[in-house]
């Protein structure tokens, strides 16, 4: 593991200078909250965020994206719109870097979607541990308090400067390019694991109350839980624990036509297995035609079908769901521990 | 056999609402001469009793789509009073710079759009996106940069969605303004084009008038459109409060809207009233567009009444830039609207692109509205409206039907009757 | 910037040309379709094409002929809705795009020498009759061949020309019933599974593919069941939302299995025991 | 092909949907194109009965009107309501809570009797309604949208999710975590989630999606501080006439 360091009076220079040659993708503040943008100015930069309202999966599966643009008339070629315009993405949590990397296996496998790839292979991701726990988070339950690939820089607030982890070549030739570094020493290295156990101690307070591996086996014998029925009762079937959840990725795909009736685009936008009509076809048959069906398919997913796939579980304790529901029952910690009860 | 014209308008096209017109010549005599207005009452004041004060800007927007703005801000304003909400320097700047949008946004489509083709004699806009593109393309343009202007300023081109009691919810933000600031400025070749083109065709509206009162809002330091006390041109001058003894309501059974007296049998408000009472206070170009047109006060022919609206355009998109840098150089700020609720009765008025507007509140010490009344600047029209025509149907009996129906049709469209807006009165 | 990369993206279509139409009832027609670009579609009995028609949308759709015929391929398309109804209203040459073909087959290969029951409720003979077909293409490949089809009345029967071959051939056995009577009908009336009571089986040799409303299987496979049926030689095809046909937008889902990837066709093994399969 | 003919009619309303039509403003000239209006009174004198579309504002709020309704639907083709007060009633039915002479006598006074009322109500409680258009006012996209849907021969797809799914997609924060409360959980979305973005909350005005988990969001409101009474009014603002704020 390569480690340097960046004194936090040199890291504003760091930012502008990247402002100055990339599009540059952050954390900002917002009404409290906390959200990613387009960083103009390095002050507008905040690396001490506990958590953003929704993930970076924006980024590379934005909430609305046109796929194909055509013409109406017949023969006309069809032309897939395919981003890649290279751009940085500064200020990435741990577990959102670890959805990133369990989104990229489900985009490329099978037959891949070059759509994602692209944008993804255009992100230069810096990481940044957290400093601060967001209230419903508990991603270092969830193995999530570190992750080992998926980011080309991560850095670490030590306080006076920062460490800087080197993912990749991209992420070294970025750092040399435009940073002032100092070698970090080995008990800088020792000093950051000591930092990173803290905080993540901090997010331990929230948990489940079982290892969590056994969630796919506690699911397996789930299935007629009256749980189900008893917390989906308050559902509101607003589809927030989708929409927020960074591992959460289903799409609808649906044709926009312009005024003129000669051209057009194919989009898709995001869509949420909690919504009514999500698993509804033309016949008027509703595949998941009550709440608990619907609220009982995303634990599932979460829990068991992806476990399947990646051979781990499709979440990774942000605890945006959990913050964001209003009847609050999408809590995965809540919810599991609830079902291990019995 | 006797000759006999009669004209019946059902349903009055490019007016807001539904009103019909009645007229019978018999051998030279004008026997039946009516405007009647025949739109669904609503009844707004009762829908509003028991609601929460927070609720009451946002219902009496749905009065009119058209003067939404000025019905937000007047109810605002109303419950403001009601409650001894004070305002700051930057609310109220930015208040007066939707006044003006809505201003822009309402004239810029009377005149675009309803007064044009009567005065190019065609039936609608749509003819004349063809046979006058580059004049119709002006006019969108036009109502586009004002409906853009209430977006920033409103948050929504109607039923805006930002102001609200004390304040706002959201602010523009300075490179917004200056946008804005620029485009106002870079308007005024069109808005110059749009008038040469109305002067050209201006031989085309009648040349009638009728003395009558005219009452608008008055204030020693603007031309009065947010605030002001109520004035009259036949003397005497009165705060909002005492709104009631100049708008004097009464029925009558032809019309679901009611109708307002003050001195006279009726009296005019809307922009013409507005520019016979403020006239000193338009900004110099304002008043050089009024001059061309020779329009100076007091000026007693209502078709006038499209003329100063276009004076108005230039009055406030000058000064919305006033304004607009007046902000600018004093930073925009977020200030949280902060207040407490509590009972008590208040009135606000503003001048709407229609004429003047009153809400009155009262609200028990929970927030909710116990009682309300609103009056509209159309209803306070109707009877005017109506004097106008008994005036002006005899000066004009001799021409063809067709040419009646035109004339009398511009009369009332030459008001920009605002009907839905009038047909929910409080009954006092 | 927006770079095209053309062959790279799998919602891209390819154009094909309407060749012929046909009406086989009220509410579906038959569509022959050939690629623009001359080649052949390739696809192999039971697999489906995402079917568009640009500025509508898209559609999974089965593809309800043999393979290699001729390089033009069918649809049999029922209007329901936006595409559907689009599809519907165009005429021979129109131009449509196809993506595809996608998913599971059915088990031609594996079934080679046995003997087959095949099981069609209402518009699930629109898959099937692409394997009936092929079958009798290859008809000395095959051992028995029983078709049994239900509709829901008389005038939903879809390729009653065939149907009525089926009936005339001396080498299969073609049974149907409908579960309401209708003018003219002379045939058996009654629910689909009432036909298991007629036929005879081998069930150690017997593959049992099962095409048709959700409804239907359950009843549909306790009567194959019944028969003796092994479950491994009990094939099903399902009917779910579809909006890539590349397992990603998640609306296919059932447990694990993504039905436009891991299906449509599956075996009755693989999934007898998932919830919300069946 | 003949260019489709299309009218726009309203009844009790503020004109505001309609006035959104002509904020389309250039895009308006483009529909133009792609039509023949043949009757928008609040824009035109041209009339005709002959139409195939037939775009109708605002609510029903007396006993006469219906003939007028039943006369456009017996000539229209389609019949798309425009905004709230037509697919719902929207704000017109907050009359409908109090006593309808008792409405009459407070704005009317002793000539109460000339003003014909009844409770108000939307569109389709007296025509049958092919397609609506929500919103209080309407969006303009949207009713793009659903002018090009007609015109390529298809079902105008209008969504049947709540306003929260827009208004996470639009990053706001949620009113509910500022103290206010908000319909956005079972108010169909369509609009962007226009009134949170601007500061404001979700005030129902597009009308419930097709299942509403209603209790759920009185449980909601009420521990946010709402009383039963202020829960009530919260559903009747623009939903008055559907069974859940009754
Ligand atoms: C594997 C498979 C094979 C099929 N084969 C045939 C066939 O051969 N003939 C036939 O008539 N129908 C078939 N269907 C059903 C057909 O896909 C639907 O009738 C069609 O999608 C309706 O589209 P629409 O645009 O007309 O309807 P809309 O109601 O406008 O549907 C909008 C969109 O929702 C999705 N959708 C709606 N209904 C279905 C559905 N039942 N299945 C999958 N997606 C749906 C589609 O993406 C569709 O474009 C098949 C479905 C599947 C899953
Ligand atoms: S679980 Fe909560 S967030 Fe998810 S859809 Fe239901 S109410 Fe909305
Ligand atoms: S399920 Fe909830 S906690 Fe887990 S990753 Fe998704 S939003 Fe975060
Ligand atoms: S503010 Fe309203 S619409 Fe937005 S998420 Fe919260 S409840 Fe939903």
């Amino acid at each position: 593991m390569e480690l340097q360091l960046i004194e936090k009076s040199d890291h504003d220079l760091f930012v502008q200078n990247l402002i100055n040659n990339y599009q540059v993708e952050g954390v900002k503040p917002k009404d409290g909250s906390f959200i990613y943008g387009s960083i103009k100015a390095p002050e507008e930069l905040c690396l001490d965020f506990d958590c953003t309202l929704i993930s970076p999966k924006k980024y590379f599966l934005p909430p609305k994206e046109a796929l194909l643009q055509f013409a109406l008339t017949p023969d006309s070629e069809i032309t897939p719109l395919i981003e890649n315009d290279p751009f940085i993405l500064f200020g990435v949590h741990p577990y959102d870097i670890k959805a990133i990397n369990q989104m990229d296996r489900i985009f490329a496998r099978g037959v891949p979607d070059p759509h994602y790839l692209q944008r993804r292979e255009a992100a230069l991701v810096i990481g940044v541990d957290p400093t601060a726990v967001a209230p419903r988070s508990f991603w270092a339950d969830m193995g999530a308090s570190t992750v080992s690939e998926g980011f080309d820089l991560m850095f670490t607030d030590m306080g006076e400067h920062f460490i800087v982890e080197i993912g990749t070549n991209r992420g070294r030739n970025l750092l040399e390019e435009h940073a002032k570094l100092k070698p970090a020493t080995t008990d800088d290295a020792r000093e950051r694991v000591r930092i990173r156990s803290r905080i993540s101690h901090i997010c331990k307070k929230r948990g489940f109350a079982f290892p969590k591996r056994d969630i796919p086996k506690l699911l397996e014998h789930s299935w007629n839980n009256f749980l189900w029925e008893e917390q989906a009762s308050k559902c509101l079937s607003c589809g927030t624990c989708n929409i927020v959840c960074p591992t959460c990725y289903c799409f609808d795909v649906e044709d926009h036509v312009d005024l003129d009736l000669a051209h057009g685009e194919r989009i898709r936008r995001w869509d949420g297995c909690l919504l009514q009509d999500f698993a509804a076809v033309a016949t008027g048959e509703n595949f998941r035609e009550t709440r608990a069906s619907r609220y009982r398919h995303r634990f599932f997913r979460k829990g068991h079908y992806l476990f399947e796939i990646l051979d781990d579980l499709a979440c990774v304790g942000c605890g945006r769901c959990a913050s964001g529901c209003l009847p609050d029952i999408a809590d995965p910690v809540n919810l599991f521990n609830k079902l291990k009860e019995g | 056999m006797s000759n006999e014209k009669i004209i019946k308008v059902n349903h009055i096209t490019r007016v807001e609402g539904h009103g019909n017109i009645n007229i019978k010549i018999r051998d030279g005599r004008v026997e039946e001469c009516q405007w009647q207005v025949v739109e669904a009452p609503r009844f707004f004041e009762a829908m509003l009793r028991g609601r929460k004060w927070y609720e009451l800007a946002h219902i009496t927007s749905r009065i009119c789509g058209i003067c939404s703005i000025g019905h937000t801000l007047t109810s605002l304003k109303a419950t403001e009073a009601a409650m001894g909400v004070t305002l700051t320097g930057q609310t109220e700047k930015l208040r007066r710079l939707l006044v003006h949008a809505e201003n822009l946004q309402s004239h810029i489509l009377h005149l675009g759009y309803l007064v044009l083709p009567d005065l190019l004699k065609v039936p609608s806009v749509v003819p004349l996106v063809s046979t006058h593109k580059d004049q119709v393309l002006l006019v969108v343009r036009l109502h586009r940069m004002a409906n853009e202007m209430s977006d920033l300023i409103g948050g929504r081109t109607i039923h805006p969605q930002r102001p609200v009691v004390g304040g706002f919810t959201k602010w523009p933000a300075a490179e917004e303004l200056e946008t804005l600031r620029t485009r106002l400025a870079d308007s005024m070749p069109d808005v110059e084009a749009l008038a040469s083109l109305i002067k050209d065709l201006a031989g085309n509206l009648p040349d009638f008038s009728r003395e009558t009162e005219y009452i608008a809002l008055t204030s020693a330091d603007e031309y009065a459109l947010y605030d002001g006390d109520i004035a009259s041109t036949d003397g005497g001058s009165w705060p909002v409060d005492n709104y009631k003894e100049i708008t004097n309501e009464y029925l009558v059974p032809h019309s679901t809207a009611k109708f307002t007296r003050h001195k006279r049998d009726s009296y005019m408000v809307g922009a013409l009233a507005r520019l016979n009472l403020n006239y000193d206070h338009l900004t110099p170009k304002a008043r050089g567009v009024a001059e061309t047109f020779q329009l100076r006060p007091i000026n007693y022919n209502p078709f006038m009444n499209n003329i100063a609206q276009l004076v108005e355009v230039v009055h406030s998109i000058d000064d919305s830039i006033r304004l607009i840098d007046d902000l600018l150089g004093n930073g925009i700020k977020d200030e949280k609207p902060s207040f407490s609720i509590q009972a008590g009765r208040g009135v606000a008025s503003v001048e709407v692109p229609r004429g003047i507007l009153f809400h009155e509140y009262e609200y028990n010490s929970n927030g909710e509205c116990v009682w309300a009344n609103c009056i509209i600047p159309t209803n306070q029209n109707h009877a005017n409206i109506q004097k106008d025509m008994e005036a002006f149907v005899p000066q004009i009996k001799n021409h063809s039907e067709e040419e009646i129906e035109l004339m009398v049709e511009m009369l009332v469209r030459a008001y920009d009757p605002c009907i839905s807006c009038s047909t929910h009165c409080i009954f006092l | 910037m927006n770079q095209p990369m053309l062959e790279d993206s799998p919602y891209l279509p390819k154009w094909a040309e309407i060749t012929r139409i046909e009406q086989l009832t009220e509410s579906e027609k038959l569509f022959e379709l050939r690629l623009v670009s001359g080649e052949p579609l390739g696809h192999t009995p039971g697999q489906f094409v995402e079917l568009s028609v640009m500025g509508i949308g898209e559609a999974p759709i089965s593809v309800s002929s043999a393979p290699a015929e001729n390089g033009v391929f069918e649809l049999a398309i029922r209007k329901i809705g936006n595409l559907t109804t689009a599809i519907h209203g165009s005429v021979t040459g129109d131009r449509v795009g196809i993506r595809g073909p996608f998913g599971t087959h059915f088990p031609v290969e594996e079934a080679k020498g046995k003997d087959l029951l095949f099981v069609a409720g209402g518009i699930g003979l629109i898959p099937l009759r692409s394997f009936i077909r092929f079958v009798l293409d290859h008809r000395d490949d095959y051992g028995e061949v029983i078709v049994l089809f239900g509709a829901k009345n008389p005038s939903e029967r879809i390729f009653l020309y065939e149907l009525e071959q089926w009936g005339n051939r001396e080498d299969i056995v073609y049974l149907d019933s409908v579960d309401k009577s209708g003018p003219g009908w002379q045939g058996n009336v009654g629910v689909i599974t009432t036909l298991f009571s007629k036929i005879h089986v081998d069930p150690s040799r017997t593959f049992c593919i099962v095409v048709g409303p959700p409804v239907m299987y359950r009843f549909v496979i306790l009567e194959a069941k019944a028969k003796g049926i092994p479950d491994r030689q009990i094939f099903l095809s399902l009917e779910r939302k579809m909006k890539c046909g590349i397992g990603k937008c998640g609306h296919c889902q059932i447990n694990h299995l993504y039905v436009c990837q891991d299906g449509p066709v599956f075996r009755y093994t693989d999934i007898f025991d998932l919830e919300e399969a069946l | 092909m003949e260019k489709p003919r299309v009218a726009f009619f309203d009844f009790a309303s503020c004109e505001g949907c309609q006035l959104q039509v002509i904020n389309l403003e250039e895009d308006l000239l483009k529909v133009l194109e792609a039509v023949d209006v043949v009757t928008f009174r609040e824009a035109m004198k041209e009339h005709s009965d002959n139409y195939d579309i037939a775009f109708v504002e605002g609510a029903i709020t007396r006993k006469s009107d219906e003939e007028r309704l039943k006369g456009i639907r017996a000539n229209a083709g389609v019949l798309v309501a425009l905004g709230s007060c037509a697919t719902l009633g929207g704000i017109t039915c907050l009359k409908n809570f109090h006593d309808q002479e008792y409405v009459r006598k407070l704005v009317y006074g002793d000539k109460a009797s000339h003003y014909e009322t009844y409770p108000s109500r939307p569109l389709n409680a007296v025509v049958p309604v092919d397609f609506k258009i929500h919103g209080c006012p309407i969006n303009r996209d949207e009713f793009a949208m659903v002018v090009k849907a007609l015109l390529l021969g298809k079902n105008p797809e209008i969504n049947n999710f709540p306003v929260c799914v827009e208004c996470k997609m639009a990053e706001n924060i949620c009113v509910f975590e500022k103290g206010m409360t908000c319909m956005g959980p079972v108010t169909r979305a369509g609009c962007g989630a226009c009134c949170v973005t601007e500061g404001s909350f979700c005030w129902g005005c597009r009308g419930l999606v097709d299942d509403p988990n209603a209790d759920s969001q009185r449980e909601v409101l009420a521990t946010h501080g709402l009383s039963v009474q202020d829960i009530l009014g919260s559903f009747r603002l623009y939903t008055g006439f559907s069974e859940v704020a009754k």
